[in-house]
């Protein structure tokens, strides 16, 4: 078991409470794994059926695997400018 | 004696000025930083806050950003921007924060030896910063309500 | 009791802004006049003078018109703006007399709710400005020549 | 017979040597039959095959009539922006 923080924005930061979510999961991990974990977390109900998630400031694929030391973000729909 | 140099039309661009902000933007600065004498056309765009949105009297918005990824998307654009228009010189800079009606929120500036590829640069540079760059806004409406726009039912 | 009113996001233009001037083009003055608390986006361009023309170094250049129908035929092109863009805020300001190079000779700006119709009537306003409107322009060249530009040989 | 004063601009005044050509054109009159008339006048065979004429103010076709007291002018090929 790992847990790695998870930074969350905007309408994800209202469902969770937070700014960084603290997700505890079993290495090795991937971004869907992590989403996954994140669900049955208070507030996780209610992210969508595909959060879209930014590993080390970039986006990232639901198969990426998340290292211990990663910066993982999820990123709620986007609504600059 | 010394001879005026002139640097070539079609001279690469400046690196691209990126910046995320809380004081309100000057678009002047960013038509003087992407300003050359190889310059021929500069296209901007402001986005600013309306009034009324989907129907509802805004009052405001708080902006949020994810902001060293923010940053980065936005500089990726740039760069991708300069790749489709080579000499194209960009400046983003959007504004974080709470802002009132009518206030700029973002600030986009092109320029390039001809104005084609200014305006399209410009344009590109909006709608990749629209679809990608993590920044959130909150309105706030006349009735006391606010709520996060989901721009997918919200489009501007 | 008063409820304060708000116009409806979708309320027609103002009246376009349209200036052929000698001094000077302030681009803050345009967004300024366009800017509105139903404007969501504002597009505008710069034109200016290159130091480089068909790779020729230019060091200056005349701007002539035939001033009161170059006036109507802006008008007209403001007027077709609106008319394809319901709600756009246009304002065009061409300046003429004897340009530096970096100087700005025409400066757009188009105000709409939305970005689509605000960046699409700059474009449009630009090219029509440069295929229909009687302004004509006279290079100087840095080894002292200098001639009228014809864009069918040297478009910008 | 009527003398039409037509405004000409850039290099078709830099044609001409003047900002007004007074034109000599027997009354009725097209735009065309105008423009054949400058050309016989110092400077007109600098014109090109088709150039274009505005009557008061507006883009003319060739085959449009002028009347005395119109504001015609010679339109070079135009260069703004």
């Amino acid at each position: 078991m790992m847990t790695i923080p998870v930074l969350v924005f905007a309408s994800y930061a209202d469902a969770f409470g937070a700014r960084t979510v603290q997700v505890p999961v079993s290495a090795p991990c991937t971004v869907a794994d992590l989403v996954s974990a994140m669900r049955v977390l208070p507030g996780g109900d209610r992210l969508p059926t595909k959060p879209l998630v930014a590993l080390n400031q970039a986006y990232a694929k639901m198969s990426a695997s998340v290292q211990a030391g990663d910066e993982v973000a999820l990123i709620p729909p986007v609504a600059g400018g | 004696m010394t001879t005026p140099t002139f640097a070539p039309a079609t001279e690469p661009g400046c690196e691209p000025f990126i910046a995320l902000v809380t004081a309100p933007i000057d678009l002047a600065q960013l038509v003087q930083r992407v300003s050359h004498a190889s310059v021929g056309a500069i296209a901007t765009f402001l986005g600013t806050v309306r009034e009324f949105n989907d129907g509802r009297a805004v009052t405001g918005i708080d902006y949020e950003a994810y902001e060293p990824m923010a940053h980065r998307e936005m500089d990726a654009i740039a760069g991708e921007a300069a790749e489709r228009f080579p000499g194209v010189r960009v400046n983003v800079v959007h504004r974080l924060g709470t802002l009132a009606v009518g206030e700029v929120s973002v600030a986009i500036a092109c320029a390039h030896a001809r104005r084609a590829p200014a305006a399209d640069a410009m344009r590109m540079v909006i709608e990749e910063l629209k679809v990608r760059v993590p920044i959130w806004k909150r309105e706030h409406y006349a009735d006391g309500e606010f709520t996060w726009v989901d721009p997918s039912g919200n489009p501007r």
